[in-house]
């Protein structure tokens, strides 16, 4: 009964809301595993409906015979000093219905071992992007190694054509608690551990923008650790790299933030190319106005909310590790001032 | 041990149980706060502890060297408990059997052994089958048996029909304990449901249940083994899985006579009902 | 229908399992799995301490503590056997040199300890080498203490008279406490000192 | 002397007994029958509070971006809520089951050792108010207090001191370490009350199948419950006396604790559910008017599944990035447990079939579980399927599907032994009226509640969030899901009303209302303290039935 009014609503959202709008949608997006755009979420959604099937018909059949059961052998008015014949059991049926599911079983675990072995790739391909995804309370730290470029909150990946394959494989690591990275659409969640390294991969060829979120319960703000994943074709994603890469524009007329920006302990938390900031325990604000978002998603990356967040974050963000920094309202503008020069 | 007791006090009209005492509760109080004091105050886990040494050595005393009991006496007898009478339902009867009811139905089965001695032929027909497809097309003995494999490793899943036509270690292996498996749990499925169908055993055995099998697999192959489906030639398929049908299903019912009801229902037959002695059929 | 007898047939003799032995055997099995845990932390953590000192650097088997903690289950027996028979002295005598080999167990591993924490520096915290070490071996030598505790009260009731040949059940469940720390410490011995 | 059993007394007496007296008389008692209703009424207060603290969960996720509670205070709901259904309702009320009704099946006057099983019950109780006080001490004497906030599984390193500072996390290993204390107590004297204590006659191939699970159940509480209480302690040293067992700064293992935990969290899912099973398997017999189909493969079932419930744990796990092998190996023995699953429902549908079901609230209920567990049974191969499971785990699907096989498990089936053996605690029936709407209005709300849980997992919404943003697809169905929690709220309303009101007011019910099979309906209701007069002597698996049918007998036939 519940199960049928969701399923409803299951296919009426996934109608309504399951492909990205047009323009750049900011959380407008169904995460629904069963609309993969990745090869592993690919696997995981045909073994997903092979089970589905099957569980669907078992159901069908034993809730058909419970009900079946019910009606057909109802005490009707009369019985009340009848017993039916006394049965023991019959080891036929019993033997039966135990071979049968164990038939069912081992077909289920050819198929599952077989495509856990398919997902659960160690080594990296040759062409595979790397990226260091390194979970914090409560935020993402991605590392592209081979570019020397970190960021944060918004990973962004090449998809991968079919005449220059390009996977992208994630080490997992946690500075921290432990946390899970999530994109459904994309893959399979893995945790992320700290002392211990995983490894998540994932291919596509449909650029966009996919959701995610941290999926191991990992403290207060375990709700605003969000994800989003960038699709770009290997054009886009390029061009990214180098925006990336390039130191920031020094301009002058910001210099007073700048100034003020060096002089706080924001630097102790925080990085930001061409400055003395070199922290990493908060996310790097090297061109911090390419991200969408800020605070791990819980707030779009506008001058206001900039402001909104460095006057007071615990506002925003509840509990989050950055603490009211108690500055001035012409500090505050100073400071967002130089921080939307960073691009 | 209630036995003794029971035959110690029959007609003193009182029966012993053990006495009740505050000790536990006190120990188990202690104990608690003797924890509760790490995460309050040491004072707590000393109170805790004295609480504790005290329901100790009450509770000691009260077992040993005997344990305490009291004397509860009979309730009035006008609240004692009836004795269970005899009630005037009728049981509905069985036709089966001298006894009338409650036996395990059916009566006459297969023995097991039939099941994995018709398991054991199915699945000796069938590879045969197979290996004969394997060395007629393919000229290879190893490709049936790495094709099976490939529903659980993905190296071979993987590989090129030529791969396949390799020997592979961990192919033989896997594909043998998944045929040798599935030989026997569905021989010993024909042995227990045979008998629920006694009229055409060598048909439904030997073609029906082999056909809806390959109709089965053939609507979820792509998921369950993807590179046996895209090579998969149905026509040799069918053929391997009748050939085992047939096999199993002619030992398992040359094993014993059935010897079932052959014109009662099918729930009867299954063993889940019995037929009522009224209808008086037969 | 054959014509059944009326009255039912009588059970035959009835005889169940000691509720004390059946207790005792749960409460064994129940250790253990305590126990079990406590081994699994340490043979998963040998070899992964970040700083010395490392186990093949500082643990010595305790040759002289096997043997006594062993034999004590010998003695044990022995006094189990003597009180059967109705040798309450014997029994007490035997039941004392128990008492006796533990205690030298305790003793030993108290030394050992001492110089584990002053020679060594190796404590409790560290590294993983003695946060497994302490906690498994202090967890075996506290079940050692209650044993003896135990096995104290015992002696000084028969020893004045309070209990005596007709509690040797009771006192044969308590026994089996006893060869299970016994058991323990061969599994103990053989994770922490010899595979190392 | 006399007020040894409050229930023996003439009813004016009683009423004249001061409230002191009765309160010295439950505090003082050994009886296994007073033990029993101590467990399951605690246990019962225990669920309506986690229940409030599930309704305010849910209150603040009717809607997106809701601030109703912040994060804190809905991390420690979450983690109370669960904390307190699994070790101070589930387990309690079971063993409250247990303690009622073995010494009564098996017809023995008490349990093996009374004395423990009081001393049990009183660790239990002491150890949820401990768990509980942390609301105002959680910080120590001085502060307002927290509760713990980690989740009820307490992950490490969250756990650690540098992460979860103060002492809420203690409060929650210590709260369940001494009610663990307790359950360990009351399992070992289970054990032996079922080995030790059975009247003449009664083999354990005679045992009614209520007996024998739990007799299953006891041996996975002593194998399963220690090595909780292990971690737990080896966590205190991490926090007391800076040991290193899950530190990941010293080399530590965070997924150490997550498999010690799991090495008891996955039989501990048994352990709760098998008692349920037991219930089922009293209560299909009776009101199909048909003995057990399949007794023998019904106690190897149990006793397979006791086995193998020892050997599926990292299918919680199959996240953490285990090796192939590990999770393969892992994903065949969580599918080999769903055979004898299977099979257990198999043979309660073939105890149907053929009788003629009488569908009283007792039985109501247990139909009503057999599709629920179905349900929950399937979603739960689903989650053994580890690919599947890499999408599922720690989504709000897994939220559904543990429900399923805890509320559509377990709890119905504690309705269903409440409906059928308060007459025989109390005397007095349960009204059948106040019964049905109970019935149909809370199984109405869980299923509104968790069925549609399973969609916001497959739309991606993990599990343990404080809130989300809207136009995820998440905001209807959350908001489907808290409306449901009012039909279950309305739903345990009338149980209450039905339980006070029939209580004074309930049609008596004699000895033997549902004309049932075991030694518990041969005596009064309720029973004396001493249970029987003469200690009965059984020949059959239904000793009534034999003396019900004195010319057709089941020891003829057994």
């Amino acid at each position: 009964m519940g199960l049928l009014a969701g399923a409803a609503v299951l296919c009426a959202t996934g109608v309504a809301m399951a492909e990205p709008t047009t323009g750049r949608p900011v959380f407008d997006q169904v995460s629904n595993m069963f609309q993969p755009v990745s090869v592993p979420a690919a696997k995981i959604r045909d073994l997903a409906l092979l089970v589905l099937a099957i569980c669907g018909g078992i159901f069908v059949v034993v809730g058909g015979l419970i009900a079946y059961t019910l009606i057909r052998f109802r005490a009707r008015p009369g019985d009340e000093h009848r017993e039916p014949p006394q049965v023991y059991g019959s080891s036929n049926i019993e033997a039966a219905w135990t071979i049968v599911p164990v038939i069912i079983v081992v077909v289920l675990f050819l198929a599952t071992a077989r495509t856990i072995n398919e997902l659960e790739l160690k080594e990296p391909p040759e062409s595979a992007l790397q990226v260091t995804v390194v979970g914090h309370r409560w935020w993402w730290e991605f590392q592209y190694p081979e570019y020397g470029i970190v960021t944060a909150n918004e990973l962004h990946v090449p998809a991968s054509t079919p005449d220059a394959p390009r996977p992208t494989f994630l080490w997992l690591e946690s500075v921290d608690v432990a946390h899970s990275f999530w994109v459904p659409r994309l893959a399979g969640k893995t945790d992320v551990i700290p002392n211990r390294r995983n490894t998540l991969w994932l291919e596509t060829a449909q650029p966009g923008l996919y959701l995610g979120q941290c999926a191991e319960y990992c403290g207060t703000q375990h709700a605003h650790m969000l994800l989003r994943v960038y699709v770009h074709t290997p054009e886009d994603f390029a061009r990214w790299v180098e925006e990336q890469k390039a130191p920031e524009a020094e301009v002058a007329s910001v210099a007073a933030g700048r100034d003020l920006f060096q002089r706080t302990a924001c630097i102790n938390c925080h990085a930001a190319s061409g400055t003395v900031a070199d922290g990493t325990f908060g996310p790097s604000l090297s061109h911090l106005m390419s991200r969408e978002t800020i605070g791990a998603g819980v707030a779009m990356n506008t001058p206001d909310n900039l402001r909104a967040w460095i006057r007071d974050p615990q506002t925003m963000k509840p509990g989050v590790r950055m603490p009211d920094m108690k500055l001035a309202d012409h500090e505050v503008d100073a400071i967002v001032d130089y921080l939307v020069t960073l691009r | 041990m209630a036995a003794e007791r029971e035959a110690k006090h029959a007609g003193e009209g009182g029966i012993e149980l053990p006495s009740p005492t505050p000790w536990p509760l006190l120990a188990a109080f202690g104990m608690t706060l003797g924890f509760a004091g790490l995460v309050t105050h040491p004072i707590v886990s000393m109170v805790g502890g004295v609480c504790f040494l005290f329901g100790g050595v009450g509770w000691w005393r009260e077992v040993l060297p005997v344990a305490h009991e009291i004397e509860v006496p009979l309730a009035a007898p006008a609240r004692r408990a009836r004795l269970v009478e005899p009630v005037p339902e009728t049981v509905d009867h069985l036709e089966l059997g001298e006894g009338g009811h409650r036996m395990r139905l059916p009566t006459h089965v297969f023995p097991l052994s039939a099941g994995i001695r018709g398991g054991i032929a199915g699945g000796i027909a069938m590879a045969a089958l197979a290996e004969l497809y394997g060395l007629l097309v393919h000229q290879s003995l190893w490709y049936p048996v790495n094709l099976l494999s490939a529903a659980a490793i993905p190296s071979l899943a993987n590989a090129s029909t030529e791969q396949l036509a390799q020997f592979s270690t961990e192919g033989l292996l896997v594909g043998v304990i998944v045929h040798v498996l599935f030989s026997l749990l569905v021989g010993l499925l024909y042995a227990v449901m045979l008998p629920m169908f006694p009229r055409h055993p060598a048909i439904l055995g030997g073609i029906v249940a082999p056909l809806l099998w390959t109709g089965l697999l053939w609507t979820s192959l792509g998921v369950i083994n993807p590179a046996l489906n895209e090579r998969i030639a149905w026509g040799w398929f069918a053929a391997s899985q009748l050939a085992f049908g047939l096999a199993a299903g002619f030992v398992v019912s040359k094993m014993e006579r059935i010897a079932t009801l052959q014109s009662a229902a099918f729930a009867i037959r299954a063993g889940l009902e019995l037929q009522y002695d009224e209808e008086g059929k037969e | 229908m054959t014509t059944a007898s009326a009255t039912p047939p009588a059970p035959a003799e009835w005889t169940l399992p000691s509720r004390g032995r059946v207790g005792m055997a749960c409460l064994i099995l129940t250790e253990s799995a305590f126990f079990a845990i406590f081994i699994a932390a340490h043979l998963f953590y040998i070899g992964k301490s970040l700083n010395p000192p490392y186990a093949r650097d500082v643990l010595e088997l305790p040759v002289l503590n096997t043997i006594c903690l062993l034999s004590s289950s010998i003695t044990i027996t022995l006094a189990l056997r003597a009180l059967r028979r109705g040798a309450v002295g014997t029994f007490s005598w035997l039941w004392l040199a128990t008492i006796l080999l533990g205690l030298e167990f305790l003793i030993g591993t108290g030394l050992e300890w001492y110089g584990l924490i002053y020679r060594d520096g190796l404590t409790i915290d560290t590294n993983l080498l003695g946060t497994t070490f302490y906690s498994l071996v202090g967890f075996h030598a506290a079940h050692v203490t209650l044993g003896l505790l135990m096995l104290s009260g015992t002696l000084l009731f028969v020893v004045l008279g309070w209990a005596g040949e007709r509690d040797v059940e009771r006192i044969d469940v308590l026994s089996w406490y006893w060869h299970f720390v016994d058991a323990i410490w061969v599994v103990v011995l053989t994770v922490v000192y010899v595979i190392v | 002397m006399t007020a040894i059993d409050g229930s023996v007394l003439p009813a004016e007496a009683a009423a004249r007994t001061s409230f002191w007296i009765r309160a010295h008389e439950w505090a003082t008692t050994v009886d296994h029958k007073r033990l029993g209703l101590l467990y399951i009424s605690s246990g019962l207060v225990f669920f309506l509070i986690a229940g409030l603290e599930a309704s305010a969960i849910r209150a603040q996720l009717a809607f997106a971006n809701n601030d109703l509670i912040g994060p804190n205070t809905f991390n420690r709901l979450m983690t109370v809520h669960g904390t307190t259904m699994v070790f101070f309702v589930g387990m309690p009320i079971f063993f409250g089951f247990g303690n009622y009704l073995i010494p009564l099946m098996i017809g023995a006057r008490d349990l093996a050792f009374p004395r423990l099983n009081a001393f049990g019950y009183w660790l239990f109780l002491f150890g949820g108010l401990l768990f509980y006080f942390s609301w105002i001490g959680g910080d120590g004497l001085y502060g307002t207090g927290t509760a713990p906030d980690v989740g009820w599984f307490a992950y490490s390193p969250l756990t650690s001191p540098a992460f979860s500072p103060g002492n809420s996390t203690d409060y929650w290993i210590l709260g369940i370490m001494v009610a663990g204390f307790g359950s360990t107590a009351t399992a070992l004297n289970f054990v032996a009350t079922i080995l030790c204590m059975r009247c003449p006659g009664m083999t354990l191939g005679k045992m009614p199948l209520f007996v024998w699970m739990m007799l299953v159940n006891g041996f996975l509480v002593l194998v399963a419950l220690t090595p909780l209480t292990a971690a737990q302690v080896m966590l205190l040293f991490d926090r007391f006396l800076d040991s290193h067992f899950f530190d990941t700064q010293a080399g530590g293992s965070a997924v150490l604790w997550q498999h010690f935990f799991w090495v008891f969290g996955h039989p501990e899912v048994y352990i709760l559910i098998l008692p349920a099973f037991a219930v089922a398997s009293e209560v299909t017999p009776v009101f199909s008017r048909k003995p057990i189909f399949g007794y023998e493969i019904m106690v190897a079932a149990t006793t397979g599944i006791g086995f193998i419930s020892l050997g599926v744990w990292a299918h919680h796990m199959f996240t953490v990035g285990l090796s192939g092998p590990v999770n393969t190996f892992f994903t065949a023995s969580t599918m080999a447990i769903a055979v004898p699953t299977g099979i257990k429902i198999f043979n309660w549908l073939g105890t149907m079939w053929g009788g003629r079901i009488r569908l009283r609230m007792p039985m109501l209920w247990v139909c009503a579980f057999l599709f629920e567990f179905v349900i929950a049974g399937l979603t739960g191969v689903m989650l053994a399927v580890v690919p599947f499971d890499w999408q599922l785990s720690d989504s709000y699907f897994v939220v559904a599907h543990f429900h399923f096989v805890l509320i559509g498990g377990l709890l119905y089936n504690i309705f269903a032994g409440i409906y059928y053996w308060f007459p025989k605690a109390t005397g007095k029936m349960l009204s059948e009226r106040l019964g049905r709407w109970h019935f149909w209005v809370f199984v109405a709300g869980f299923n509104v509640t968790f069925g549609t849980m399973h969609f916001q997992g497959l739309l991606g919404m993990p599990r343990r969030i404080y809130t989300y943003d809207p136009g995820r697809g998440w905001d209807l169905l959350n908001l489907i899901t808290s409306l449901g929690v009012i039909l279950q709220a309305i739903g345990i309303l009338f149980f209450l009303v039905n339980v006070l009101w029939s209580l004074r007011r309930g049609e008596d019910a004699g000895q033997d209302p549902w004309d049932a099979w075991t030694l518990e309906w041969s005596t009064t209701s309720p029973p004396p303290a001493y249970n029987f007069e003469k200690i009965p002597v059984v020949q059959s698996r239904r000793p009534l039935w034999d003396l019900k049918h004195p010319n057709d007998p089941d020891w003829r036939y057994e």
